[in-house]
């Protein structure tokens, strides 16, 4: 049933983030991230919202983590497989998780979601279109700023040379 | 749908084609384009900014701080307030770099990013969308994320940024997760209608509310600084270039309040939680670590930032009485005005000590009066502004937050201690000010006098005479400021 | 006969001038000595002499028993009035007062020739007249109240005169301890010292005034004698006995009585003039005046069913205890000015015992007449005493008598003047002022049939006994026997000895003729005064005298109104004083060294008097050692560790520490700031879901 | 006389940044002059005011913390007479003193100004420069502090009042810690710190007083009716925060510090003037507004003065530095004050605040006198001082009057502050038949005596005994220094022998207060 | 639908768990940048599920957005990478400790 479905695509995403968290080699936890983020877009799917499973796949699966890909074969090898986070703070982090988990499961379960079920049809997605053209266009453009700031500001950082550095460092050198 | 003439869409729309257009222009022009003219440009826009929210005010066309609205933004006296903060904000670190960013790379897009970053804090205090205020969030963020690692050549620099995009991204991502809480259980993403939604909801669905009420605490926390949001704080501030400090700490920090008082307390409000006492808590361990941390700092940059750690503990307690007592909120809005103009004056005196000597550490701030006695006098007066003493502008602020707080002192017993803890506090915090002015001014004879950057002495002498003029007459903003006080209980409803 | 009487404005011009023309003269002298230090001295006793004629002007009225009460307006605030109340008791004060002062002013000429300060000495002598004066005149106690500050001031400043503190200058003998406390003052230490120990006094008295004016509403004199129901109010709540006791207080601290004597024998460190001056008319008759004034107030109060017995009893007893006390030190001591000193305190325990004992007897007017009569008779010869002691330091220079001896045929004048006035001391029969006052003391104490009259009737005897003893001692030291050692050398190195300048010995030469003078009609001028103030307490205190004593007397004639045992005491205490010093000192005939050490208890007595008793010694261990051990302690232990180390630097510190807590939890690591971050969210959640 | 006291409170600080400018560009002498001309006209508009009886001005201010009143009533007007007179002659005083000090400065650093770390040469300052840019500082910070101290006693806001209340530590802070002996710096931080705390808990009591009445207005607060408990509360903030102003007992370490080191005029106004405002404060806050929370805490400020009488003295015998010895007899006579208030009694109120008036005549001469000393002898250590009455005669009868003023001995001024306040101590001990209050009145007593000792001992080691012989060549002070003091001794008499001349306005609102 | 909306919340609070996790432990900048964007997701997918159970087409609005600024935010992220790994040759971040106290 779905239910399998649901249990398979839970296990596949919660099992590929721990992989991703704790994997040896980078390239690796890469990969396995690709498969948590593609489990989530299954539970899109799941949840009947294919545009935005589609745009979870083609944004995050699609360049993300691409782009991580790439970044972590920039950096030297031995980093890529280094491990060596302290035991004790290890230990610390694993109860942190599981009182996060167990606390706010616990708030989650007691609460009244825990009973909500729905047989109504899922939104039609004409709907998102709407919402983005009339009612939250300003948003819209502010995050049209924040990609192009993100962008410009990604790239000034990346990139390699800077020619007014440059210049300032050759006079130093001069000097 | 918003009308295309509220403030908050031409602040956008100003502020955003500026911003868009200094990179495009950078790029057309081969990377020559001098420093000055994209400073200049960006200066205009920001006048032209802050002169139509002034326009704005004085035509009335602006709602007398209404909370909430139907729609993503609104054009209110409480984002007016908060926009005349960030603008000024911005307009101090933009006329700053005038002398900071000589000889350093990518001007325009430094610019281009400070722009880009005052379009998010204006929209977060504009915004009454959970969807808006996200997204302005980020718009404020990301910008300051590459900000404060500019100098790419700087270690520490890119340290600071580091740290600051960690906690950034995770805040973001527990504000989204607290986000989808509050509109799971709402239905809405409006804030209005999530406030009422909180208002009529099941006894069992409270809890979730509150789960949200809390990742909204700990998401805006770690922009205001609250402890234990606050450790990347320091660090950061330290790290980033100074006139990028004077946007962190006078500006975004603002911006975590706008979001908080808009989310937080009206949410809380209308859960009708014991959450005050929950920000109190908060508020005084704030105020507490942040002045204790202060002393003994040998960084002047790290000094200040662990001064507006303490200086978010004391607007929060105006937040955290807000229920109680009517002045708080006022008293929280009227000091985050002021803190915006203090600290802004101090960093900005950091980045011309910067600029002029590159020294930050305490111990070579000897003597100082005698080498850049503007800027001195400058520092000096916004320090004893923060610390509260009168009759400068902090003293007021801070007043009316901790009368504030005695007054709630009727209703609820822990009220006075509010006050006695913030009282306490800014004693304390006079204890490392004083060191600062006991360098500067007590010790140190050999000095000469060096050139000051002009741009520093403008906007030291700009700050000087806010300070001075608010202490002696604060009548006009403490008016403004009820003018922009959302009425905590009465203003619930959209 | 005595009726009021409202006084014209040119009779209370004079009483007020009796005290402002001194304090003008103050004034006056600094600027005049800015240009002639030589005239201050002669503006100073110009003053001295206007002052005393007022006085003069104003004794007939005095007589007539005419009171002058005149008022103007002072802390109209509070509604206060300043004024002058002269009435015969202060008339006949301020005349003593006013022309034994002046005298002393002549003599200073003399003495003080050539002193580089003159000017000073003449600014606060004049001071310490005007305020004896306002004392004597004063119509209220707040008033009377800077007086009485004002001869603690001029007395401080007098007695610390010399304030370079040179060693001729200091009293008694260097590197003398009792108790382990240094017998041997300079002038500045005794001035701070009189200062205090008066100021000891005075504050018991301002205490007493407060009490007073809190149920009175009124300082005045007048009034408070006008309605007596704030006594009734006091003696209902037992307040009026303590109250009364802290006025007198500060009659103990200003007349030197017990317990508070101590400071009198070092104040010889001042010029001699400033001695005759506040042992004879200024500073120790202040207290007698005091009590003279208050005295009749509290007795008149028995009218009134309030009985104030145990108060005079205090007055009696200080007066009996210090009379002895002081006299027997008298006897031991080798300094000449001391020997004084401690004889003016013994007598003023005379006027304090009749004043006391006064208040005792039915007969108030008796004991009264006699303290004020003994007081003026003393005033005589003391001064006179004094002034001679200062010709012959001047003279000898030495304070040591000791350093004298064999005087007699090299200053003639001033050894027969001497005699006159020490005889008058030693209450030499009928022909001395001093036996007449003593006499009527011996009386009134015999005849007041109190209970405690025995005994203080016996110490007063005694202390006659010995006070004869030491005056003889004196002389024969001083004139008699062999020249000293000091005085030889002296001679060898070139100094006459001779007499002092005529400057010097008039004033003290009229002052012996005087009382010998008045002491040869002294018993009617005993009765004259008897009479007069019988008159003035009749009718300013409503104090009657039922009968006139000497009625049924069995002595004959012109002894008819003596007492024939208290005459008897008298007579034989003189003999047996005189006769013993004649064998120690004048005869030479025991060595009185070789007397003391020949007994065991003599010599324990004589160490213990010499040491005072122990009484100063003890006064500085608790009074001025223990304090200051205190304060140290306090300032070591307390300020310096507790306060200043752990208010500034343990606040420092625990700021500083909490500091580096904070610090330190800033290690710099990203993923602790993280997981604070998650503990926090925790946190929040928690507290809010709580 | 419109805006006779605005312009008395406001020329100063608005006339200071022109002390600064003819301190700098005109000179030292030109500086003192100017400044004491402005003060000498600011005090002619304070004394012409306050003769008709109450003078009030209002002017419109804040909405919430209510409008800016300057009052001068029968409580303000002795304060604020007494420190315009001690600021005005202390702006003479200041002229040489200050030199010395400048000269004294420029000695240690002007030699050093030569050379720089980059081995330029700087052009090196003359010594007349330097003091002239010192000498304007320091006038224009002076101004300031005036300006400060008289709007404290001035003030009728509570908010206004702690305004000032505040100004009038920064310049004094500054003037500490540029001029200070050392460790100025830490000391002035010290001082500033402490008295910073103190305000602030001040201001707590301020706040809980003004926002349950509503108004900070004094004249709203008079008439409001405050719950009790808050009261108590407030009053409690409100006394301890003022008990470190006024230094005592427990909160007085700052003040030898302060007073020790603050350069000599600048002790002479602190100790007299400044700290007693702490006292001005109490009369307003405390007994006027909160009668009957006075009324309960009285017998505690009682005690708390005694202990303070007690503790100063002691302390101020141990002393060996003459300007602590002459702090610590401050903190002593804060004592006084806090006696004097403790009592419930006009007379007693009335003569804490004489007292007031007596310490700011008896301590200005006695610091000033002080100064003179560190002038002319160059020392004062009391250890090495010793029989200067013979080289210095008129600071030393100064001297005297001052510490007779301190000691209570008529005709001085101190007798009239001292008897008026112990009687009324002694008088509300009989009214309420109280033990407690009766055995205060007796140590208080005592406490006279004590203070009587460590003054007289004092000028004994200092004045009296015999002369060190490298004092020889002592000359007597210049006559800036001299004739202050002069005057301010003449007033200690005058006052001392005619009160009236402020009991006449002290004594009504006494009784007003008391009465109502 | 057959799954509850607490089967879809549960999955999201364990997520968000593991992406703390994952800060607060891992010093690999890039592992971290991992653990946020797991908890964007697991925000992500709550946004999702509640938006299905309301039914209303906010949430997965609001979804598109924050995966839009999720990858502006990775962008900046992967930048300050390659910044860092320029200057030090390294990622490691808790190496990154000069800022301290």
């Amino acid at each position: 049933m779905v239910d399998t479905l649901f249990l398979g695509i839970a296990v596949l995403t919660i099992v590929s983030a721990i992989a991703a968290l704790e994997m040896r080699s980078l390239v690796y936890g890469g990969i396995a991230l690709m498969g948590t983020l593609g489990g989530i877009a299954g539970f899109f799917i799941l949840l009947d919202s294919p545009f935005v499973a589609l745009f979870q796949i083609a944004v995050y699966v699609g360049s993300i983590a691409v782009l991580i890909l790439f970044t972590i074969m920039l950096v030297k090898r031995e980093l890529i497989f280094q491990k060596k986070e302290d035991t004790k703070r290890r230990y610390a982090g694993i109860g942190l998780m599981l009182i996060v988990m167990i606390s706010l499961g616990a708030v989650v379960f007691n609460s009244g979601i825990s009973s909500i079920t729905t047989d109504e049809p899922a939104v039609d997605y004409r709907e998102i279109g709407e919402d983005f053209l009339i009612y939250y266009w300003p948003a819209l453009v502010a995050m049209a700023l924040v990609l192009a700031g993100s962008v410009t500001g990604a790239m000034i950082l990346a990139r390699r040379h800077d020619e007014v550095e440059d210049e300032v460092e050759d006079e130093q050198r001069t000097d | 749908m918003i009308e295309l003439t509220s403030t908050p869409i031409i602040i956008l729309a100003i502020l955003g084609g500026v911003g868009v257009a200094l990179p495009v222009i950078n790029i057309a022009l081969k990377e020559r384009g001098s420093m000055i003219s994209y400073g200049i440009a960006t200066l205009i826009a920001l006048f032209a900014a802050i002169g139509y929210v002034l326009y704005q005010l004085a035509l009335d066309h602006v709602a007398p701080a209404a909370i909430f609205s139907q729609d993503v933004l609104v054009d209110d006296a409480f984002g007016s307030l908060f926009a005349i903060a960030m603008l000024i904000v911005a307009i101090f670190t933009t006329v700053g770099s005038f002398n900071y960013m000589k000889n350093k790379a990518n001007p325009s897009i430094y610019f281009s990013l400070i722009l880009l970053s005052a379009i998010g804090m204006v929209l977060v205090a504009y915004a009454t969308d959970l969807v808006m205020l996200f997204v302005a969030w980020e718009l404020m963020s990301i910008p300051t994320y590459v900000l404060v690692g500019f100098l790419k050549k700087d270690p520490i620099s890119n340290e600071a940024a580091i740290k600051y995009f960690l906690f950034g991204a995770l805040a973001s991502a527990i504000i989204i997760y607290g986000i989808s809480l509050a509109y799971g259980i709402t239905g809405s993403t409006n804030i209005g209608e999530v406030i009422q939604g909180f208002m009529v909801l099941d006894a069992n669905m409270i809890p979730i509310g509150l789960l949200a009420v809390g990742m909204f605490i700990a998401g805006f926390g770690f922009k205001m600084g609250l402890v234990p949001f606050h450790m990347w704080l320091p660090d950061t501030y330290e790290g980033a270039p100074p006139t990028i400090a004077t946007l962190l700490a006078a500006g975004t920090k603002k911006a975590g309040f706008a979001a908080a008082l808009r989310v937080v307390v009206m949410g809380s409000v209308a859960l009708s939680l014991d959450w005050t006492l929950a920000l109190g808590i908060i508020a005084v361990m704030t105020m507490t670590v942040g002045n204790i941390a202060a002393v003994m700092q040998k960084n002047l940059a790290r000094m200040l930032a662990y001064s507006s750690i303490g200086h978010a503990g004391y607007i929060l307690i105006g937040l955290s009485i807000a229920p109680f007592s009517g002045i708080g909120l006022q008293g929280s809005l009227f000091h985050i005005l002021n803190h915006a103009v203090m600290k802004g004056a101090a960093f900005i005196a950091v980045a011309g000590l910067v600029t002029a000597l590159a020294v930050t550490h305490v111990e070579k701030l000897k003597g100082l009066a005698r080498r850049m006695p503007i800027t001195s006098l400058g520092l000096v007066i916004s320090l004893l502004a923060l610390a509260g003493v009168p009759p400068l502008s902090g003293f007021w602020s801070k007043l009316m937050l901790f009368g504030a707080a005695i007054d709630a002192g009727t209703v609820v017993w822990w009220g006075p201690w509010l006050a006695i803890a913030g009282v306490l506090n800014s004693a304390l915090s006079l204890a490392y000010y004083g060191w600062i002015i006991r360098k500067m001014y007590f010790e140190g004879e050999k000095e000469k006098r060096i050139k000051e950057p002009k741009s520093i002495i403008a906007i030291m002498i700009f700050s000087i005479i806010f300070m001075v003029t608010i202490g002696v007459y604060p009548e006009p903003i403490i008016q403004f400021t009820e003018f922009a006080t959302p009425a905590i209980n009465a203003g619930l409803m959209p | 006969m005595a009726t009021e009487v409202m006084a014209t404005e040119g009779e209370a011009m004079y009483a007020w001038l009796i005290w402002i023309l001194p304090f003008i003269a103050a004034l006056i002298i600094p600027a005049v000595g800015k240009f002639s230090k030589i005239s201050t001295g002669r503006v100073a006793v110009g003053f001295a002499a206007m002052s005393a004629i007022s006085a003069a002007v104003l004794f007939p009225m005095a007589l007539e028993g005419h009171e002058i009460h005149s008022q103007v307006d002072w802390i109209s605030a509070i509604g206060l009035k300043a004024g002058v109340l002269a009435d015969p008791l202060s008339i006949i004060m301020a005349n003593v007062v006013g022309w034994i002062s002046f005298l002393i002013m002549c003599y200073s000429t003399g003495y003080m020739k050539g002193d580089k300060d003159i000017v000073r000495f003449w600014f606060w002598m004049m001071f310490f007249i005007g305020s004896m004066q306002l004392i004597v005149l004063s119509d209220n106690l707040l008033q009377l109240f800077f007086g009485w500050e004002g001869v603690g001031l001029a007395s401080y400043a007098l007695i610390s005169f010399w304030y370079r503190d040179k060693a001729q200058a200091h009293v008694g003998k260097e590197g003398r301890t009792a108790l382990g406390i240094m017998e041997y003052y300079s002038p500045t230490h005794s001035g701070m010292k009189a200062f205090i120990m008066t100021k000891v006094g005075d504050v018991m008295m301002l205490a007493g005034m407060f009490m007073i004016f809190a149920f009175a509403g009124t300082f005045g004199f007048k009034e408070l004698l006008a309605d007596t129901s704030w006594a009734v109010n006091m003696s209902a709540e037992s307040l009026l006995i303590p109250a009364a006791v802290l006025l007198f207080g500060g009659a103990v601290g200003k007349s030197a009585q017990f317990p508070l004597n101590e400071w009198l024998l070092e104040a010889m460190t001042g010029p001699t003039a400033v001695s005759a001056l506040i042992h004879a008319a200024t500073m120790v008759k202040a207290g007698v005046f005091l009590v003279a004034r208050l005295g009749p107030l509290f007795f008149a109060l028995g009218a009134a069913g309030i009985l104030a017995d145990q108060f005079f009893e205090i007055i009696a007893w200080v007066g009996a205890i210090t009379a002895l006390l002081l006299a027997t030190q008298g006897m031991v001591n080798p300094e000449i000015k001391k020997v004084l000193a401690y004889s003016t305190g013994s007598q003023i325990g005379y006027m304090m015992m009749a004043l006391g004992i006064a208040g005792l007897s039915q007969q108030f007017v008796d004991g009264y007449t006699a303290g004020f009569f003994h007081m003026i008779s003393h005033a005589m010869f003391k001064a006179s005493l004094f002034m001679a002691a200062g010709s012959l330091l001047h003279v000898v220079g030495s304070r040591f008598m000791t350093d004298m001896g064999g005087l007699r045929k090299k200053m003639r004048k001033t050894y027969a003047f001497m005699w006159a006035a020490g005889l008058a001391l030693m209450g030499a029969p009928f022909i001395t002022t001093g036996f007449w006052s003593k006499d009527a003391i011996f009386a009134a104490v015999y005849e007041s049939g109190n209970e405690w009259a025995l005994p203080i009737f016996i110490i007063a005897v005694l202390t006659a006994v010995i006070t004869a003893f030491y005056t003889t001692r004196m002389m024969g030291m001083v004139f008699f026997g062999k020249e000293s050692k000091h005085i030889e050398k002296m001679e060898s190195e070139g100094h006459h000895i001779h007499e002092a300048p005529r400057s010097m010995w008039i004033p003290y030469g009229i002052l012996a003729v005087l009382t010998i003078g008045i002491g040869i009609i002294g018993l009617s001028a005993e009765e004259n005064l008897h009479h007069l103030f019988e008159e003035y307490l009749d009718h300013s205190f409503g104090i009657h005298s039922s009968h006139y004593i000497g009625e049924d007397s069995v002595l004959p004639g012109f002894l008819s109104g003596l007492n024939p045992i208290a005459l008897g005491s008298s007579l034989v205490a003189f003999a047996t004083g005189f006769g013993l010093g004649y064998i120690f000192y004048i005869g030479r005939w025991v060595d009185p060294a070789k007397f003391i050490n020949s007994n065991i208890f003599f010599y324990a007595l004589h160490k213990v008097i010499l040491n005072r008793w122990y009484l100063n010694a003890l006064i500085y261990w608790s009074f001025v050692i223990a304090p200051l051990w205190a304060s140290r302690a306090l300032w070591r232990y307390f300020e310096k560790t507790a306060i200043d180390t752990g208010m500034n630097v343990g606040l420092e510190r625990a700021v500083g520490w909490g500091a580096k807590v904070v610090q330190g939890t800033q290690t710099g690591v990203p993923q602790s700031y993280l997981y604070v971050f998650g503990a926090g969210l925790l946190f929040v959640v928690l507290i809010l879901l709580i | 006389m419109e805006y006779a006291l605005l312009q008395a409170v406001f020329l100063p600080l608005l006339l200071s940044p022109l002390a600064y400018i003819i301190g700098r560009k005109v000179g030292h002498t030109a500086a003192t002059w100017f400044t004491f001309g402005l003060l000498l006209y600011c005090t002619v508009l304070v004394i012409t005011a306050s003769i008709d009886g109450t003078y009030e001005e209002h002017y419109p201010w804040t909405e919430i913390f209510g409008e800016f009143g300057l009052l001068l009533d029968g409580l303000a007007a002795p304060f604020a007479i007494m420190i315009y007179v001690l600021c005005t002659i202390l702006a003479l005083y200041s002229k040489p003193y200050m030199l010395h000090k400048f000269q004294e400065f420029y000695k240690e650093q002007a030699p050093k100004a030569v050379y720089q770390s980059d081995g330029t040469t700087l052009e090196s300052l003359s010594e007349e420069k330097f003091v002239n840019r010192q000498s304007g500082v320091y006038y224009a910070l002076f101004l300031v502090f005036a300006m400060g101290m008289l709007g404290t006693v001035l003030a009728t806001n509570l908010i206004e009042f702690y305004i000032f209340f505040e100004v009038m530590l920064i310049p004094a802070f500054l003037l500490v810690g540029f001029w200070g002996d050392h460790p100025r710096r830490r000391i002035a931080l010290m001082f500033f710190f402490w008295t910073h705390v103190g305000a602030v808990i001040l201001l707590l009591g301020l706040l809980a007083i003004g926002l349950n009445v509503g108004s900070f207005d004094f004249a709203d607060i008079n008439e409001a009716d405050i719950p009790s408990d808050v009261v108590v509360a407030a009053a409690v903030a409100i006394i301890i925060g003022l008990g470190v102003k006024l230094a005592a007992f427990g909160f007085h370490i700052w003040l030898p510090y302060a007073h020790g080191s603050a350069p000599t005029p600048i002790s002479a106004l602190l100790s007299p003037a400044m700290i007693g405002i702490g006292a001005y404060a109490l009369f307003r806050l405390i007994v006027e507004f909160l009668p009957q929370t006075y009324a309960d805490l009285s017998i505690w400020i009682t005690i708390w003065g005694v202990a303070t009488m007690f503790y100063g003295g002691a302390m101020a015998l141990m002393q060996d530095d003459i300007k602590r010895v002459f702090a610590y007899s401050s903190i002593s006579q804060m004592g006084y004050l806090l006696f004097g208030i403790g009592s419930i009694s006009t007379l007693g109120l009335a003569g804490a605040e004489m007292m007031y008036v007596s310490h700011a005549l008896g301590k200005g001469l006695l610091f000033m006198s002080a100064g003179i000393l560190i002038v002319q002898v160059g020392t004062r250590s009391l250890s090495k001082l010793g029989g200067l009455g013979s080289k210095l005669p008129i600071t030393a009868v100064c001297a005297v009057i001052g510490a007779l003023t301190i000691m209570g001995v008529p005709p001085t001024s101190g007798f009239m502050g001292e008897w008026m306040l112990f009687y009324g101590v002694l008088e509300t001990a009989l009214e309420e038949g109280n033990d407690v209050r009766s055995l205060m009145f007796a140590l208080g007593l005592v406490a006279t005596v004590l203070t009587m000792s460590y003054m007289l001992w004092m000028l004994k080691r200092v004045f009296f005994g015999k002369l060190p012989e490298n004092f020889s060549k002592v000359k007597e002070g210049s006559w800036y220094m001299l004739s202050p003091m002069m005057v301010l001794a003449g007033f200690t008499i005058v006052l001392g022998i005619y009160p009236d001349i402020f009991l006449s306005k002290i004594m009504p609102y006494m009784q007003g207060v008391l009465g109502g | 639908m057959s799954n509850e909306l607490i089967d879809f919340v549960i999955v999201s609070v364990a997520l968000l768990a593991i992406g703390i996790y994952g800060l607060a432990v891992k010093r690999n900048f890039i592992r971290m940048l991992f653990a946020v964007e797991i908890v964007i997701n697991a925000a992500n997918l709550n946004l999702v599920a509640f938006a299905r159970f309301l039914p209303h087409s906010g949430g997965q609005t609001f979804a598109l957005f924050s995966i839009a600024i999720a990858a502006a935010e990775v962008a900046v992220g992967l930048a300050l990478i390659i910044v860092a790994y320029r200057m030090y040759k390294n990622i490691d971040v808790a190496d990154f400790r000069s800022l301290k106290g």
